[in-house]
Formats: C-alpha cells, structure tokens, sequence
C-alpha cells in the first residue's frame, strides 16, 4: 500500500516547484502506470516513492509507515540504467542478491535466469561500457527483477529497445506480476503502454508537477493482442491522450 | 658494580673522521666489553638532532662540533670529553681578492650555526668589519661548494675536506684566514656529549670516559690503522679519511681541566658576540669530563 | 515558429525545513582547532621539547613587532605564489598534452616520475649552479613541487574524461585546442583539484628547502636559522604561519572549486 | 522461460589492420631515457658539478660489490613499502569518512592541510620525540607523505562518485559500508590512483629527511654522509636508484590500474 | 552524398563482430530512417558516419571523400545526449556556433530560436543536472540543431519525451528538412515513427550487424494525419515491422 499525501517537491535554489501538491494510493498489487508531459515530475515523484528524495511537503507512505530513505523492498529501474561500469553484466545483476546475503551459487542460478530472459545470455561476463544503449536497459531491468521486490519502481523501462523486445518485455512483466502480485509504478511515454499494462493510469500535468486525471483500465487480465485491438482498448487510449495533452492544448 | 651483566649504552655520532675514529677504535678493540658495556651506536648528521634525540630519552651520549658547542653550554646537555681540536676551517675567497678588508660590499656564503659562521665571524673581527659590511648569503655547506664553484658567491667561511672539491673547480682560490690564525684567543674543539640524565650517572659515565681516553691514547699511537678503521666503519674511501684526519689535531686524552675550561670559555665568548648564547656560562656547569674521572 | 510551447516555471514560497539542527560546519572546524591547540598544550606539559603555545604566541607577538614576521610573510609568500602559479599554469597545458597526444606521454612521463621521487634538497647544489643564487632557483625549487603534483593528476583527468563529451565536441566542430579548453579542463577540474591542492601542500613544505638557498629572510629560512639554534618557539611560530598561510590559500581553492564545479551532480 | 531471444555471438578474423605504423611506446620511453643521459653527459662535460654517467656507473658497480647498495636498497625499501602501504591503506577509509560524513570532514580537513605544509625535515625532531629514534619515526614520516597525498586525493574521489551509482546501490539494500568497498572505492579508484601516484613520490622525496634519524643504513643515509664529502658519484647513485625503484613502483601502479579501471569508457 | 562499402567493424579484444558487411547509399537530401533489434550496430553505424569509429573493413564516404574524423557538416545527436554538464542549457547550445566562429550577439539569437523550439525557454540557463531525461533529450536536439549542419545524423532522438512532443518534433523535423534539404539518417525504435519520416527506411538484422532489407516509402510530403491513417501507411508499416522481427522469428 502506497500513500502520497499532499506531497509536494521544491527545488533550490530557484524555488522551482518539481511537484505541487501530488495525494494518490496505490493499493497492493496494483499495476499503475504514469503518465504526463516531459519535465511534470514523474522521476521526482518516483524517487519520492523509492526514498532517494524527500518531499518538502506532505509526506510519502509505503506499508503505513513513512518513507524514510531506499529498501530493497522497493526494486528501482532508473531512466538512466545506473549500471555500475566497473562490473560484468552478470555482477551487476547478482550485486542486489549479494546485498540480501543469497550464497554465491544460488545468486549466479538466479542472475543467470534473469540475464537469460533479457536475452542477455551471451553478454554475461560483457561490460557495460562494450553495450549498446538497449543493452544496457536490459541489465538494469534485470537487476531490479532478479531482488525480486514487493514494489516494483519503473522510469521509462523500455524506452530503448526495439518494438519487438518492448512487446516481450511487456508480456514478461504482466506474466510475472499476475503469478507474483506486485506493486507496480510504471512510467511510460507511449499511452498504448500504460493502457495495455495498467489497472490504473495516472495521467500528470506540469508546471506544477500534479496529477490531472486518473484513468482506471477495466480491461481483463491477461491482456491479449486482442484486447489491445478492442474499440474499449483504443477509446481508453484516446481518453489517456487527450487528457496528457488537453493542458497543452488549452492556453 | 655491574660485573656480571653488561650495561646498555646508546652512543651517537657523525660519519666524519672526528665523529668516528674513537668509536670504529673502541669496537674493534673491545674497549667497550672491557668495561662491561654493551654499545649500540646510532649515526646522525649534526649535533642539534642528537640533542633532540636526547632530551627524549633516545640516547646517552653524542657527538659534537665546535659550532654546536653553545648547546651544552646553554644547559641541554653535558659535555664529558673533548675529542679534537678542529684546524680545518678557511675563510677563502675568489682569486684577485687578497686581503680580508676586501671583503666589504662582497657576496659571502656562509653555513649558519657551523664552525664556517665561526671562522668567518673572527676574520671579520680581526679586519674591523661588521657583519652588515658584506653580504651575507646563508646557505648550507654542500651548497656552498656548487655555488663557490660556480662564480655564485666571492667568498666563503668553510672546511677541510669540502674545501678540496672547491679547490678541484677554482684552483686560484685564495684562503683569507684559518684556525691556527686565532690559535692564542680561540681553539675549535670537537667533543662527546652526555644527556643530562646519563652525565648525573657518575659511575657509567665514568666507564664511558674510560673506553674513550683508552681509545684516544690507541688512535694516537695507530693513526693508520684508525684511519682504516673509520673507512670500513663508514664505508669511504682510506684516502679521503686520512685526508679529512689531518684537518684536525687529534687530542689523547691528557688534556688538562684548565686547557679544556679555556677553549669551552673562549668559545662562549664567541657565542655571546655572536648572539647566541645570552652570556657566558662557566665550562664547569656543563663540562664534567674530569669530574667523572 | 515554436512547436513545442514553452514550459512556464511556477515558484513557490520555500517549503517548511524539515532539516535536523545539524552543528554547522565553521563550528565543528572550531571545535577542531581548539582541540587541536590543546592537545598541543597537554604536550607541552608531558615535559617533551615543545614549547607551550603561549610562549610561542609571545614569541610571535615579538616577531610582529620588530617586523621580522611580516618581512618573512612577504618574501615566502611572494616566493610561493609564483612557483605555485607556474606550476600550475604549466602543469594543465603539459597534463594535457601528455593524456592526449600518447607518444608524448610516453617522452615525459618517465621524468616526471623520476624527479617527483628526488627530494628537493638534493635539487638544490643543480638549481644554483644552473640558476644562481637569487629568487630564480628559489622560486624553481617550489614550482617544481607544485608542477609535479599538478601534473600527475591533470594527465589522470584527462585520461578519465568520458568519451562521449569529447566526441560532441567534435561532431560540434571543436578543434583540439578548443576541447582542451572548454571540454578537457572543465571535465577533469575535479583531478586538476586535487592536484593543485596537493601541490599547494607540497608548495610550501618546500619553502624550507627553498630558502636554503641563500635566502636574506622567509619564513623557511627562519625556521632553519631557528633550528641550529634550537629556538623552538621561533620553528613553532615559522610552522604556525605556514600553516595557517597554507590553510588560507586552500580555502581559496576550494572556494573556486566550489563555483567551479557547481555543475557536477554529486552527493 | 526465455521471451526474448537470445543473441549468438559471432566472431571474425581479425580485420586487416589498418593502423599507421606507430613507434611502440616503449621504444618512446627508451629514446627519452637515452636522451636525458645524453643531457647528463652534455651537462656534465661542460665543467657544471656534475659527474660524468661513466663515474657514477663505476661508483655504483663498487657501491653494489662491497654490497652497501644492495643493503641500503633493502633498508629503504622496507621503510617506503611499510609507510607508503601503511599510508595509503589508512588514507583510503580516512578520506571516505570525509567525503562521506560531512562532520568528519569539518573537524579532520583543516589538520590535513595543515600537516600538508609542514616540510618533513621539520616534523623530524617532533617524531623524535614521540617515536624514538629506531624505524618507528623513519616509516612515520614516510608514512605521512604518503597518507596527505593519498587521503585528498580520495577525499575528492568520494565527493565526485556519481549519485545516480549511489543511489542504484542504495535502492539494492546496500547499507555504508558495501556502498564504500562496492561503490565508492571502484569509483573514486582513478582518483584513488592520482593519490596514490602523488604519494609514491612523496615517500620517496622524503626517505632522506626520514633517514636523517638516526639510520644505520639507507639510501637516504648513504646520501646524506656522503655529503659530508661532497661525493657527488655516490649522491648520483642514490638519486638514481632511487628515481629507478620509484619508477618502477609506479610502472606496478599503472598496471594495477589498468586492470583495476578498464571498465572506464575513456579515450 | 553518403556511401558506405562492405563497411565492417569488429571490436577487440574478443573479435565481436558489431557490423559485418554494410553497403548502403544515402542520396543527397534524403531522409533515412534505420530500425532494428537492440544491439543491431545502428549506434556503431551512426558512428561510423559520423567519424567517431573507424570501420575495421571496408570504407565510409561522404560527398565522394573518405570519413576522416568528424566535421561540423555532420550534425550529430547521441542516443546518450552528451550534454556538458558544466554549460547552461545556452551555453551548450551556443557551443557548436562559437566553433563557427558566429559573433555573440547573432549567437545568442540562434540558441534562442532553438531552444524556444524545443520548449526550454524558460530553462535556458538552467545547468543539465537540473533537467529531466526528456529535456535533456531537447536540448542536445536544439544543439544539434543550431549548426545547422547539411547532414543530421540522429540516435532515438525523440525516445524520451511524451507523444505530444513528440509528434510536434517529428513535424519541426520534417518541415525543416523541406525547407532547407539536409540529409538525415534518423534512428528509431518506433516503426510508425521511421515510416511517417523516411523516404527509405533501412530495416537491419543482428549477429552481425547489417542490412536486412530496405522500404521504400513512397508516401508524398508533406505527411499529415491523414497519411498516418492511410491504408498504404498501415502496410508499410507492417512490412517495416515484419523486415525487422522476421529474421527473430525463424531460428
Ligand atoms: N535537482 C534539480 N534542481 C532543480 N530542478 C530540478 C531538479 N531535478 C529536477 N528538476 C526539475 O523538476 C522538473 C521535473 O523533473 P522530472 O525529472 O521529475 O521530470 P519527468 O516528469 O521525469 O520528465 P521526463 O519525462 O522528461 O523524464 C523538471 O522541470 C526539472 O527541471
Ligand atoms: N566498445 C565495444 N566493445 C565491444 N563491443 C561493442 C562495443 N560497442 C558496441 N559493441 C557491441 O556492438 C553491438 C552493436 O552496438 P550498437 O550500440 O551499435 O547497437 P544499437 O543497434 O545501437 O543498439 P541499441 O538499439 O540497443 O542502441 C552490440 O552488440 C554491442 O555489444
Ligand atoms: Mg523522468
Ligand atoms: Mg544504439
């Protein structure tokens, strides 16, 4: 269970306001995508919700209890990958399993399985600077999953890879998440994404950084080609859309 | 009183001829076993940081030269024997300049502190000038040589043997004044010092002095096979040290307390024109060399 | 013209603090120097050879007062200044040309290596010889401390700088004087940093050494005529100027790094 | 399990090489060593104080068959190896509670860069009088050369490590301490090896100050008294052997770097 | 004019073939889009053009010359955007025109259009470390941009922003690229976007690299919605995607 209660971001030394006054609850074992125009405050929200940041309003609930700095309960995949360069692809995806204390061979089995399902299998021992960018995407997405967190904290997470791998990944994702029930934020820029994934659309809005609309996906589970081809499906994307883009639209 | 078990006894020293001769002499001959003392020697490079070494517990006995011969004398430590009367300084100057009164207005290097300040402080007395009449240019000893050598400087207070490796470049070089000049008002005695806490320990110091008048009266009669025994000890070269011995009069140990009082004395009147020493202390607060005997 | 509309920026009142009173930084550096003084005092007292802070501080009362501590100020910090900017000033130029051109790297680097290990009184008998015995080898002794620490650490900036940036200003049409100095300097001034702070440390712990040279006053040549006199509080004063001197000149630095290096996203 | 396919690797042959042929680097770093004791010869001939190469090479082939060299060497290297790994090993957890604990910072950094300008002849007598006069006070100065350099170095390794690295390891349940070994250090490593570079020198710019104490033995020493005589050859041999060991702790440096940073995306 | 000749690159040490056997030709004025998996060598392709790598066999042209290191005819924008981070979002704009050697004033008036294009008016003199992954994107596009070089070669340069900015930079692009014919090699991983820009989308395959076919897109400019909507688009898009996932279907 996620609460934001009036959270609101502020940044010195200019005063700039990242996020005005955000409150939503993400109930457990929701998938919840965000989505909004480029700068309105999803990175900040989500670095908000993984405790990277503190809020200089309101205040930030995981569990009941406020969020007071990271945990590995709450997996990270950064805009950026964050991929530490000095590490194989392997190390990198075994670095959060060495921090839980998983013996040696269980967290190579583990890493393995997760660099596999990436389709990373041949660039294990690979560093991260001979990758290319989708590449590198991949091994962060790894090395969130193989942790294995109860809240899952997505920035933009295939933005990279090609059309295919993204439809994989998804599918992937949306497998795991039915079977395990995760919280899931995700943070996308193509609306067919966060309708296709999402129980619920947060839909932002910028200057300040707040939330416009939520948008609820009363589409079953699993999603199927078919559905993504429904005149439900494509009514829901036109309405997360206009409501991303009526602000600007609108003077 | 220790018969059975031998004493310890921390002794410094500098790798030169003066600082060496008595302590290569007494270990080869045992001098030290014979008063039932064990040595450990310790090499430094000048006076002031045996000293340092001393007030610190580190060492009991120490070698000096004449120009640090103010420390004792200001109460830091005891002088317990004289070792060597020093005959190697030379005021010396670029050729053309023949006298010490030519000196003024002129760019003189000198090694603060060292029997070099000394030499040159006595030839200025002695040519009616100040130190203000010419230009004094600190530096220190080895520097004086490349800078001598290399036209830097017009003249120079220094010593036997660097002296020889300025003399190799700038032959014509001439010698304004040396310690024999000032033989009837002032001596430049090298000597053994003792910690304060080891100098009130009457009966070791007592063995001490008698390993090294021992020792004295060994290097008087066998100069060669001292000098030897310094160039193994130190690893230099025969030559060089028996080059550097004859720089300086070897005492034997029968100096007489009246002798010694007059050179320590001499030398603090020094001190005092100099402005190192605030005034001149009787030798016998701080030279105990026969009170020990 | 404009596509994309313009974001506009929304301020706010600053937002409640919710910092913990936290001991500022000047207080706790305070807190530091006064301990520090007094650890110096209680070693004073233990019967050691130092001498208790107050007599050093009439001693530098005294030394104020007749001049000499002013005069010596002067010339080592006139001294310091400009062997410490030649350093520097040639120490980013030649770093850089050694990380980028690597045949040049290959020519110097063993010398840098080599002469960073001689200690600078050893130069001392060559840089009279060849220099003479003025302010020139002086000067020269402490620019050397200064450019071979600089020099080590601006090579390693430059060896580190990301590719990327380069390659941008490249493909921008920079030649490479331009990336020198607007991409290679400004990415590697965190090393340039460390190595102007290091090099200043070393700066003036070579002041001794360079006013062994023939020096009329300084307060490293006042320290070493201290010193064969064994007047501690004189050493003590010569070490507390430099000290403090040192100290002031990093604070500068830092000060400029600060501005400097605002762009970086640190911690 | 696998959704996405994985890739199969292909390899080549080697691509015919199309590289200009360029002087290997260690040919560079050969010429430039034949031609700096080109400049030794020239220098010496021209009546300057300096030795000729061919008399400090028979004064080195005496010096090393009566053994003194090889037992100096020994001494000195045991006292730079002690202190300098004594200094660096310290630096490196020092200058990461700095740049970590901004408090630490405030109360230890002024010290630092105090000590920094402190020459090492001066600190002799005050190891003295701490330490003794056995190897306790020779590694210590060592020890402290090498630990200034070493611990700003680090210091400003640790203030420039990427946040977004720190905070990827924070959000994977790294706590402080596998945050230092597992983050900070890889990252601040070529910082870390500037320091350590710096440092390197320092330890052995300062052996002979170290030496100065009371050693038996030593390069330091042996340079030292042979001052005594103005013994240029055997001056000449001491520098040179110690530039040479200097050099070639530094070549180990550099390799261990360039396995320790190859991840870096650099030039 | 570009041309391309069995251009290889085969990266050290381990002999990875990134690009095996590339010949293409890129007509003056020409906008090529490139689609591929992740990891197909489009970036070391890119690069290649650019002047940034050098083919391990083979030879780049440009205007009948050999690539012989970059030049400011070739506009570059990195998949990794490559900001300095030490320069405002100006300043970085400004960079490539001061190498230009253009007065300050004239300068500052061209780094403003571009930015205003972008829509980071108000952030002009904000530092990167201050932007958000999609603004950052925008301003390494207006520095690109701003040298207004006769080609323009582009890494996933819209992947980070939302679809409205999205759309409304494609048409910036597009209308640009009719006005003052450049040459532009666009990379993209969104087929929609590669057949809505591209005179000829090149389609490539991975292990190794190189060209798995080439689209002609015959559609007219200028290209409007309705084109997107349009019967042929909807084939040419599906035949993009199909040239790009077919060779991952078959084993
Ligand atoms: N450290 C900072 N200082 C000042 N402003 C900041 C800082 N970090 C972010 N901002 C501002 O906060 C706003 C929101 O940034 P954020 O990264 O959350 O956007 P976003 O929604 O993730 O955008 P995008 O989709 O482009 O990634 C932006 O306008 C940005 O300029
Ligand atoms: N420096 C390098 N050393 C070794 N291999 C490399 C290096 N750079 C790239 N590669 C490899 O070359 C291949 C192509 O990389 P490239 O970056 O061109 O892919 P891409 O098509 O741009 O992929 P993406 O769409 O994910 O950005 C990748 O498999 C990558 O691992
Ligand atoms: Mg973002
Ligand atoms: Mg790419």
């Amino acid at each position: 269970m996620i609460t934001l209660e009036h959270v609101g971001k502020v940044y010195p030394p200019k005063d700039f306001v990242a996020l005005g006054d955000v409150s939503l609850r993400i109930g457990n074992n929701e998938f919840v995508t965000v989505v909004g125009p480029s700068g309105c405050g999803k990175t900040t929200l989500m670095n908000i919700l993984a405790g990277l940041e503190t809020p200089t309003s309101g205040r930030a609930l995981v569990g009941g209890r406020p969020v007071d700095g990271p945990g590995p309960d709450r997996g990270v995949i950064f805009q950026q990958y964050a991929l530490f360069p000095w590490l194989t692809v392997r190390k990198n995806v075994e670095f959060g399993l060495r921090e839980k204390g998983v013996p040696a061979a269980e967290r190579r089995r583990i890493a393995d399985h997760f660099i596999a399902l990436v389709g990373l299998t041949e660039f294990a021992d690979a560093l991260p600077k001979t990758l290319s960018g989708g590449m590198k995407q991949r091994v962060a997405i790894a090395r969130a999953y193989a942790v294995d967190p109860s809240i899952l904290l997505m920035d933009e997470p295939f933005g990279a890879v090609d059309a295919l791998t993204r439809v994989r990944l998804q599918e992937q994702l949306l497998a795991t998440w039915s079977r395990e029930k995760r919280t899931v934020v995700f943070i996308t820029h193509d609306v067919d994404e966060a309708v296709f994934l999402a129980n619920r659309v947060v839909v932002m809005a910028a200057r300040p950084g707040r939330i416009a609309e939520i948008v609820d996906v009363d589409l079953p589970y699993p999603r199927t080609e078919e559905i993504r081809l429904s005149p439900q499906f494509t009514a829901l994307r036109h309405r997360v859309w206009s409501a991303v883009h009526h602000q600007e639209l609108v003077p | 009183a220790g018969e059975k078990s031998s004493e310890k006894v921390t002794f410094g020293y500098i790798a030169d001829y003066n600082g060496t001769s008595l302590l290569a002499v007494a270990q080869d001959q045992k001098l030290w076993a014979k008063q039932g003392l064990e040595v450990s020697t310790k090499v430094f490079t000048n006076g002031p940081l045996q000293v340092t070494a001393m007030n610190a517990g580190d060492l009991d006995y120490g070698y000096i030269g004449p120009g640090a011969v103010w420390l004792p004398a200001s109460g830091k430590a005891k002088i317990v024997a004289l070792n060597s009367l020093g005959n190697a300084d030379r005021v010396i100057a670029r050729a053309g300049i023949t006298d010490l009164s030519q000196l003024k207005g002129k760019k003189v290097g000198v090694p603060e502190g060292t029997s070099g300040d000394m030499i040159l402080t006595l030839a200025l007395q002695k040519a009616g000038l100040k130190n203000s009449d010419i230009q004094r240019v600190p530096m220190d000893a080895a520097t004086i040589v490349s800078a001598f050598g290399a036209g830097q400087i017009d003249a120079a207070g220094i010593w036997y043997p660097l002296l020889n490796n300025i003399k190799a470049k700038k032959p014509d070089l001439v010698e304004l004044a040396k310690d024999a000049d000032f033989a009837d008002t002032m001596a430049f005695p090298t000597a053994f010092i003792g910690s304060n806490a080891a100098a009130g320990d009457a009966a070791r110091t007592g063995k001490v002095l008698a390993v090294l008048h021992e020792a004295m009266a060994y290097r008087a009669a066998h100069p060669d096979e001292t000098a030897q025994l310094v160039a193994a000890l130190n690893k230099q070269p025969v030559d060089a040290v028996k080059a550097d011995a004859a720089n300086s009069k070897m005492l034997d140990g029968s100096t007489d307390d009246a002798t010694a009082k007059k050179w320590l004395s001499g030398l603090g009147e020094y001190f005092v024109t100099a402005g190192k020493l605030p005034s001149n202390p009787d030798p016998a607060t701080y030279y105990v060399g026969t009170a020990a005997k | 013209m404009t596509l994309v509309r313009a974001d506009t920026r929304v301020t706010a009142p600053r937002a409640p603090g919710k910092r913990r009173p936290v001991v500022p930084k000047t207080v706790l550096t305070l807190i530091s120097i006064v301990a520090g003084v007094g650890v110096w005092w209680g070693l004073s007292l233990t019967g050691l050879d130092i001498p208790a802070p107050v007599v050093v501080l009439n001693r530098a009362i005294e030394l104020i007062e007749d001049g000499t501590l002013g005069a010596d100020i002067l010339a080592s910090l006139r001294r310091v200044l400009i062997g410490f900017g030649l350093g520097v000033g040639l120490a980013v130029p030649i770093g850089f040309l050694m990380g980028w051109y690597a045949p040049v790297r290959a020519l110097i680097e063993p010398w840098i290596q080599f002469f960073r290990t001689i200690p600078p009184l050893a130069l001392i008998p060559l840089a009279i010889v060849l220099m003479g015995i003025e302010e020139t080898p002086k000067i020269f002794v402490i620019f050397l401390a200064a450019f071979l620490s600089c020099v080590i650490a601006t090579l390693q900036g430059v060896l580190t700088v990301d590719r990327t940036l380069i390659n941008a200003a490249r493909v921008l049409g920079a030649r490479d004087h331009t990336i020198l100095a607007r991409v290679v300097i400004p990415a590697s001034s965190p090393f340039i940093l460390v190595g102007m702070r290091i090099g200043l440390g070393s700066s003036w712990a070579t002041l001794v050494a360079a006013e062994l040279i023939a020096a009329q006053q300084g307060l490293g040549y006042r320290m070493q005529s201290a010193q064969l006199y064994y007047d501690l509080p004189t050493i003590f004063v010569g070490l507390l100027t430099i000290g403090v001197l040192g100290l002031l000149m990093d604070r500068v630095l830092l000060l400029a790094e600060r501005r400097l290096t605002s762009w970086q996203e640190t911690r």
